[in-house]
């Protein structure tokens, strides 16, 4: 489906699990298959569905990662 | 005869852990050798880097312009170094994290998917000791028993796993090195 | 830092082992019978620090790790006027921060060794290796008519003989020394043969101990009569002028042949070594002439021994420093010529070659019969 | 990426004055936490135009390289030095230090004691994370009873190393400070209530009050030889012992309403 | 001069640690009363041959042409540091430091504290005249608000200059110091106070304990363009109200009765 | 410290008053604009500091009085860093503590003046004036490879003028320029014409004012690329030679029929002038030159001018520093001789007419022909 | 009469008048009749007999200039 | 013409200012000048003593090896500057303070109470400004109006009295110098 509630700068990731490990969905994971720029596996949105964009995500990224997005009405 | 060895890529990928592993082995079969670090914080996160040099006589700049052989674990490691080797020189290239192709034709290329070979053998960090092999598989500086040694003496005596682990790895590296990856640039198809 | 530089099997146990050059100093001045290690972190020494702080502390040795260099030079000066045997490291910034506290030692004639491991400046710069602190070191560093011993080493195994050599001169002369390498000498590896040296105490007499059965001491550098400062002054010249006589070093290398001499200590002479093996392949006849004290600086026997030459390159890891020492020593009968790399930027063996080719040619001889070996090279 | 046509409303932001280069910081390092609280302040202040900020040195020494903002390079501890000059010149900055702990309870001690005592109208963001990671991992004055670091490797032991420094205690008794807390950034929740400590100090210093200071515990994995999130645990188990979080002293003047 | 046959009892000597030459201090000054008092102590605890005293640099720079011990000369404000050296290499000594305020509390702020947090076993004579007495009267950081001195011709103003440093109770948050105490040479009186303060820091140290420290309130007549009597009535009177006297903090063990 | 220097009297009316150095400097500084003074106590550099603490107040300028040496350079450090003009000053010990601070500047391209009254060292050393930190200010201070300009008054009217200059070079070149006098400079009173300089500011463009419709500016001094390092270095070697080529100030007096001549600056340079009129009363033919840039050193102009001459007497106040400088400058070519005092004593007129003596003496003309002045006055 | 209370190291003394202004028995004066070495008018004592030897005068002075005696039972 | 005098005697005697007074004095009468002071802690209760030059061209050394006249108040003084007269020079002793004798024959030596005169005209500390009316009447090295004018000028309008008061040492200086005193040595019964 097209909405994403959370956008992540993949390319600054550096995988330190900080936001894996407070999601409170457990929506987020390492992509293992990917090695980004820095030379880390960046976290990726597993189930945006499952995502209440409740930003705790945001809150504890250390690369300032993430963008939220409340999810739209019409949704 | 004096040989300059360089290993680059990113912090934690266990390059000074192999050129350590390198010097050690060498010192061991009685020949000169010196051993030099990117150090500090450019270390953190970025690139990391280390220069082996093993010679049959003492040993003059311990930082080379001229590399016999290079290990490049990522796409700015390779960018880097690759004008450093002499024509002729071996140039390693780690195919798991590395697309773009050597651009030079007079040196020799061995390409392995060191990444994934290292996993295989148990953790990503090995990568650089399986690199390692493909190096010695090409270019034997040292016998595979005086790295074992040297690998068994600095890992201690107490970490067996670690120790098999990487033996695992080096092994994996020799038996692709002397086996796979591109003879030369030439072997590749051009994009 | 490596696995071996953190094991903790005592170094001392032969043959050839591979030691970093900050675990070889520290470890050298261990086996010396260093009593005490002050210091504070930084790169690229902080493997000094570390190493100090796990060896003292195992022999019952005084590990302090200080809160600023501040602290570190001056808990030093109080340790050493107890006659202890002293060790103070740090890289170029916090060096600076001990120009007092070093003019103090030396003005209160206190033994000390301070290590620094020198990285790009000025200000915070790098932390790459560079060799630009040499006026510092050699002349100018503190307030005051005063010198200090400064010993050079080009390799780890000569970083570690000279770290007790060190010792043997603050103690023979009650004066601090220094120790200038560069960051490849402290962070590079390389085999040591683990034959340490052992250094005999010099006995002392005015060292602080508590006034007891004798009258009490005080070890001071406030002399308020000008006077009397004079006279003390004149004391420490003399001091100093006995150390130029006695104790200068230095090595020649294949300069019985040369028609060039490089001038370079540290990590520049061992890149002039590779640059001159290349040269002299090409047919040039370089040297080296290298000062292993920089303080005295051995300028009669670098004089007598390139006087003569048709040039004298200087490579430095700076802009230019110890080439004003060798400028004084040949006082303009041989024409010296620099090159310089800076920042924590080493120079390239092919870089020197360039720079004495380039000598070369500008002092091409007018006489016209000998072949000029520029030509024979690119001819 | 497509998205609705009706763009969703945005609940996280990247603030406008933090630049979006990536850091070089290790992973999971607290600095760049420290880093977007006080990038948010600027943007919600409105200070961008008028912050002069000091780095100083530590791993937090490129800070200018991710705030948007006027900086100042300070020598090693000097920092409160060198915004006190800066202060004094330009009496309507913003202006502000970030320091670490080596940084401010080490070396830097008599500057920030002395900055505090004369109550320059400075902001302190001091980020203590237990040990100098800059130069690998070694012991700093604020490093816990029994810890390891590179220069303890067996723990630190208090006859020989002294004891954890409560330097933001000791600022608190002087006079010209207007505020002094301490916060963490443990938590999502503690780290919105050290944001909440972050700005009374630097709208104190706004309101023309003495210097303010914010302790904030921080984490330094590679230092800790942890993950980030073990680092993150220990910080909100263990290191809050030691350092207990929470407002240390209030000395600003009563204001109008609309700041309540 | 002649005397009774029968010599009289002596009620008060001069303490044989104390030389008996001229000293080149103002007339009045408080700083040949420490002298004495220190003097009296080492005379009496019997420390005259393990004694290793640390001179800073002020008018009391001297000290050591005064005190018949050892003694080392420190950098200015860097006499704990250098104490620290003694103190390690030296087991058995004991020692001291002797400090004006300008050196212990302005340029040798880092120092002290970090001696404090080690918790050095160094005793600290911290004598507090409030001015910068040897290079001519110029503001402390110790100096009173409103105190004219040549560098505050207008006096102390917090608003350029900050507020007096009360140091001594700073430091006194630190678990490394075992014992502080604020005395005075305002009268005979305090004076004995004063002497008994220096006492147990002495024996703190001789006990083994952590960094103990007596700020000694004192006078500088010429810097304060007094008399001196009129000094002692202005220290009696005005200085306390800044500085109170008295035990600040005292972490010593439990003791012995022949202690009590 | 004098009635005069502590009156409320704008120092800058007309006629010729008496002025103590100190003050002349500090109200040079004043009127040429300085915005804030920085600064800690310290004999025999106190009235200066003092005479700030009364008029920058009085002025709404900034005055703060530091905690530390450390302080005060770092909080001028601040200050520059907004582009104003800032002024420090202390003596010896505290222009050690110094060193760190000023390799920043250097490193950071920041403006200042520092004013360095020497006292005798090392170490706490004595009050008295001295010479012994002229290798400190031109070469070795801090880490790494810088210069600064370094300028020597030798009287009071010329400090103010100097210092007043100081702040057009710290400008210009944004780099820190010291003015070193020594404790004679700083005490005594001599008459001067306030007609004070006013130099005009140099634009900036570079300075920290809030990032108000511009982008963000960084102040600093870190490279840790060692390649960008070394683009600044060698930026900064570009500027240094700059000044080098053009900031080249010194004095020549009575050498057009000089046989000797004496270099010798700031006080030394007093005493040597009233040496030469005593010896030239003897008829020994002797003049003076007399550096007033001591970075850079007027080595030309001083080789040019003394070259021919029968010998080169070097006056300091000093165990002999300066002295290296005229050895290179002269490169061999006269014979150089010393003359110093240290510690706080000031040579005496006396005794500079004997080592010119001396020096003539020994370097008699072999020429038989020629009378040997030396004969000329015992005979 | 010869027995002395009090001596006076006057050679030390300053004449900072610590001692004459604490004596309880106003019995200590400058002696403006001399100055001594260090250009100083030394205190005297002006009268031995109602020196009671209370020793303030040794508690204060800076130059630890006083020596004092009990009266003895004889006298 | 170069005159070098030098004042010299404990700290608190008023010497620094008395050298000032004479130093502006000369200057008002379009002399150069310089004063140079002892300083910093020496002056503190030890000796005090400062140099000043007066002179009809540019001063080279503002410190003098040779003086035309001193100022003694002290022994200290006596013995320390007696050594540096020039022969012929004069030497004003405190006769108050110094029994010893000058032991130099080739110089004029004008013995005067100073102490005791600036004890007489109201404060012990006017005992330079005694001792430099000594020196003026035997050197007139400057007019006794521009001392007077350089005394209200540094003593500023508000202070009569303590003007009067220095006028009256001045005086009672001058008065003394030209009358009283020794002429020299020879004129002292030897002891
Ligand atoms: C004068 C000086 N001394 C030492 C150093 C080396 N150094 C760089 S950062 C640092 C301490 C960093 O620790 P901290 O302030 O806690 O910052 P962190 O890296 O932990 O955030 C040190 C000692 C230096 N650059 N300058
Ligand atoms: C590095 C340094 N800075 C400054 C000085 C000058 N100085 C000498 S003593 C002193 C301060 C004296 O004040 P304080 O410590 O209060 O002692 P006091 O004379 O008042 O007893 C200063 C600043 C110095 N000697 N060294
Ligand atoms: S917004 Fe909340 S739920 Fe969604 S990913 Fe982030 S932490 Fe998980
Ligand atoms: S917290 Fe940020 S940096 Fe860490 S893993 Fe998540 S997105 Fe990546
Ligand atoms: S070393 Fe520590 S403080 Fe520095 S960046 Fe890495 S984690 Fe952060
Ligand atoms: S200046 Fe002050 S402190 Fe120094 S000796 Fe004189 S009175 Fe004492
Ligand atoms: S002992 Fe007492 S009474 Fe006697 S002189 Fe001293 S103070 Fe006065
Ligand atoms: S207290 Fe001491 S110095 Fe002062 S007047 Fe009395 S005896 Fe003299
Ligand atoms: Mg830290
Ligand atoms: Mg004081």
């Amino acid at each position: 489906m097209a909405f994403l509630p959370v956008r992540i700068a993949a390319e600054r990731c550096k995988g330190c699990r900080l936001c894996v490990t407070i999601c409170p969905k457990d929506v987020l994971e390492l992509d293992e298959s990917v090695v980004n720029a820095l030379g880390y596996h960046p976290v990726r949105l597993t189930d945006a569905t499952a995502c209440t964009s409740c930003a705790l995500c945001a809150r504890v990224c250390p690369e300032a990662g993430f963008a939220v997005f409340a999810r739209p009405k019409a949704a | 005869m004096e040989q300059g060895v360089i290993l680059a890529g990113f912090g934690g990928q266990g390059l000074l852990f192999a050129g350590h592993v390198l010097a050690r082995a060498a010192l061991a079969e009685g020949r000169a050798v010196s051993w030099m670090p990117s150090y500090g914080p450019e270390m953190r996160g970025g690139t990391a880097s280390c220069t082996v040099i093993v010679a049959d006589r003492p040993i003059g700049s311990p930082i080379v312009d001229r590399a016999a052989a290079a290990v490049v674990l990522t796409p700015p490691a390779l960018a880097r170094f690759e004008p450093m080797l002499v024509p002729g020189g071996l140039l390693v290239v780690n195919e798991t994290l590395i697309e773009a192709l050597p651009t030079r034709t007079d040196i020799e290329v061995l390409g392995l998917p060191c990444t994934a070979l290292a996993r295989e053998a148990g953790d990503d960090r090995l990568v650089s000791v399986v690199a390692l092999g493909g190096l010695l598989a090409r270019r034997p500086i040292v016998e595979r028993a005086s790295v074992r040694d040297a690998l068994a003496e600095l890992l201690g005596p107490s970490r067996f796993e670690v120790l098999a682990a990487d033996l695992a790895a080096l092994d994996a590296g020799i038996e692709r090195g002397l086996v796979g990856g591109l003879a030369s640039p030439a072997a590749v198809p051009a994009k | 830092m490596t696995t071996l530089s953190r094991s903790g099997r005592p170094a001392a146990a032969a043959p050839p082992t591979l030691m970093k050059g900050n675990d070889a100093m520290a470890e050298a001045a261990i086996q010396a019978g260093c009593d005490a290690y002050f210091g504070y972190p930084i790169t690229p020494q902080a493997e000094l620090l570390e190493w100090m702080a796990r060896r003292m502390p195992e022999l019952g040795r005084v590990f302090v790790q200080a809160e600023s260099e501040l602290g570190a030079i001056n808990m030093a000066l109080g340790a050493a006027a107890t006659g202890a045997r002293v060790l103070v490291s740090s890289s170029s910034p916090g060096i600076s921060l001990m120009a007092e506290g070093m003019s103090y030692l030396a003005g209160s004639e206190l033994p000390l060794v301070l290590v620094n491991v020198m990285r790009g400046g000025p200000g915070l710069g790098s932390i790459g290796p560079a060799q630009s602190d040499y006026f510092q070191a050699t002349k100018g560093h503190g307030h005051g008519d005063y010198r200090v011993p400064v010993l050079a080493p080009a390799s780890i195994a000569e970083a570690a003989d000279l770290v007790a050599e060190a010792f043997t001169l603050a103690e023979r002369y009650r004066t601090p020394v220094i120790v200038l390498v560069d960051g490849v000498i402290g962070q590079a590896m390389e085999p040591i043969v683990p034959d340490w040296r052992h250094p005999a105490r010099v006995p002392g007499g005015w060292e602080l101990t508590g006034a007891a059965g004798r009258p009490a001491r005080v070890v001071r550098s406030l002399h308020l009569r000008p006077e009397d400062l004079e006279a003390h002054n004149d004391h420490l010249q003399a001091k100093f002028a006995t150390i130029a006589e006695r104790e200068m070093r230095w090595a020649a290398e294949s300069l019985d042949d040369a028609e060039v001499a490089i001038v370079a200590y540290g990590t520049a002479a061992r890149v002039a070594r590779t640059a001159i093996e290349r040269a002299r392949d090409d047919g040039v006849r370089v040297g080296l002439f290298r000062p292993i004290s920089l303080w005295p600086f051995p300028s009669r026997e670098l004089a007598t021994r390139v006087r003569r030459l048709r040039a004298v390159v200087v490579v430095e890891l700076s802009a230019g420093q110890m080439v004003e020492d060798v400028r004084l020593a040949v006082a303009g009968d041989v024409p010296v010529f620099f090159h310089g790399r800076t920042g924590g930027v080493v120079p390239t063996p092919g870089e020197v070659v360039e720079a004495v080719r380039r000598a070369w040619a500008l002092t091409a001889p007018v006489d016209a019969d000998e072949p000029d070996p520029v030509q024979l090279v690119y001819g | 990426m497509t998205l609705e046509t009706a763009p969703p409303r945005v609940l996280y932001a990247h603030p406008a004055s933090l630049t979006d280069r990536a850091s070089h910081y290790c992973p999971g390092c607290g600095h760049g936490i420290v880093h977007r609280l006080i990038a948010e302040l600027i943007d919600e202040l409105d200070l961008g135009e008028r912050a002069i900020g000091v780095a100083s040195v530590g791993c937090s020494v490129f800070i200018y390289d991710y705030l948007d903002i006027d900086f100042v390079e300070a020598p090693h501890g000097r920092a409160p030095a060198v915004a006190t000059g800066v202060r004094r010149l330009r009496p309507d900055a913003f202006v502000f230090t970030y320091q670490g702990d080596g940084d401010l309870a080490a070396i830097g001690t008599a500057e920030i004691v002395h900055a505090a005592a004369r109550g320059e109208r400075i902001a302190i963001v001091f980020v203590n994370n237990g040990v100098y990671g800059m130069t690998g991992g070694q012991m700093a004055p604020t490093s816990l009873l029994g810890q390891r670091t590179t220069s303890t490797p067996a723990g630190r032991d208090p006859t020989l190393a002294g004891y954890p420094i409560p330097i933001t205690e000791m600022l608190a008794l002087v006079p010209g400070v207007s505020y002094a807390a301490r916060g963490s950034v443990a938590d999502p929740a503690t780290i919105g209530r050290t944001k909440g400590y972050l700005r009374r100090a630097f709208e104190a210093q706004l309101r023309g009050e003495g210097l303010s200071i914010v302790e904030i515990l921080s984490t330094c994995p590679v230092g800790w030889g942890m993950t980030a999130p073990e680092a993150m645990e220990h910080l909100a188990r263990v290191v809050v012992e030691t350092y207990p979080t929470g407002v240390i002293v209030d000395r600003r003047q009563p204001h109008p309403p609309q700041e309540a």
